[in-house]
């Protein structure tokens, strides 16, 4: 099982709770987004496994927790 | 000190009470350089009513304490802080506080730039405005340094 | 603001005083940077037990409000304050603070530390320490830059 | 007249008053000092006049306040 998340627009867009995915073999980040969302990916959508960044091409393992996110805004000014 | 907190904040009482926890700071930091990021009423030349910020649980801890971390081990700093809002914002609220105390003036003036860079550039908050009329997701952060 | 003072001040309360002075800070200056340089018990491997410090009167308000001018000309301020302790002082306690509020960040940052090193530069202020065995002027200050 | 200043160190070593000098016709700020101290002024000594920092070139002009001190230490850390 893959765990999914969305945070901030895409988590309006593709629904606010999490999202469990049967991990298949040789499955990447980028499959996840496929798999999860169901369309190509924005420009500038940030990824993270297990709360660090990762690009696409990450491998998945089963467990994992896949995050996919906007640019960061925090802070302020 | 690293938290994120859903209630307002008064960093000037902050500051102090992280001093009074670390006593040791007193007449050894010499130096001490604090930031304030507070919500503005206008963004974009439009007026904002309230924020409302969302974050990554774990992941944003995790990656405050990695700053914080990385901070300590660049600069010889004495103590680090970094106080962050989540939740509903209204204009005057301050959203981020970043203090260092350090020997001397440019570690602190360095490391409290640094850490406040890093977190704007990696630190997974985001920001809803509602304006007038509708709302928006603040697309990305002004840039920090001016050149 | 610009202030030389002979007694004690806590920085802390000192800037939310500036602030409540100025309310149409509150919702315009997203960003707000201060430095506090505190006296410490240490120097050059020796303990100081007080600090005694001589000004130019005239020419330090002189000095201080140029510095605060330039810095309000080479960024887009929206306030800053500077206030520096003279006479007898103590370890732990505050020496000088700088302030500055502007709409984003960089201006802060960059305009704090600004001031911090044209006043450690140019403002006619003196220390002398008073050692466990004698008394010395301080002779000279440490690098504002790490490069 | 001028009205002659020393500060800190230079302060304790040639008395802690303001001294007056009678202007001499070309008297220069370096001249002030030689008048004022009777000695060679030593390495790294600020000169104002006026309250604006000054060389030792600078020509004195009656009712000038001319004031010498060491590099200025003020700030902290």
């Amino acid at each position: 099982m893959v765990r999914v998340k969305f945070f901030a627009s895409l988590r309006e867009q593709f629904g606010a709770g999490d999202l469990d995915l049967p991990l298949r073999p040789g499955m990447s980040v980028s499959d996840v987004w496929a798999a999860a969302a169901g369309q190509p990916m924005p420009e500038h959508v940030l990824m993270a496994r297990n709360l660090e960044y990762v690009q696409g091409d990450c491998a998945v393992e089963d467990g994992d927790e896949i995050a996919f996110f906007p640019p960061v805004t925090g802070g302020a000014a | 000190m690293i938290e994120i907190r859903s209630q307002a904040f008064d960093p000037w009482q902050e500051i102090p009470a992280y001093q009074a926890a670390h006593p040791e700071l007193k007449t050894r930091a010499g130096a001490s350089a604090a930031f304030v990021g507070t919500m503005r009423d206008f963004n974009q030349d439009e007026r904002v009513d309230t924020l409302f910020l969302e974050h990554y649980p774990g992941m944003t801890d995790k990656h405050l304490t990695a700053i914080r971390d990385e901070a300590m081990q660049r600069w010889p700093l004495l103590g680090a802080m970094i106080l962050h809002r989540i939740g509903e914002v209204h204009p005057g609220d301050p959203i981020v506080l970043v203090a260092v105390w350090s020997a001397h003036r440019a570690a602190a003036f360095e490391a409290c730039r640094f850490i406040m860079e890093d977190l704007k550039s990696k630190a997974p908050f985001w920001k809803k405005e509602t304006l007038q009329q509708g709302e928006r997701w603040v697309e990305s952060n002004t840039p920090g340094y001016s050149n």
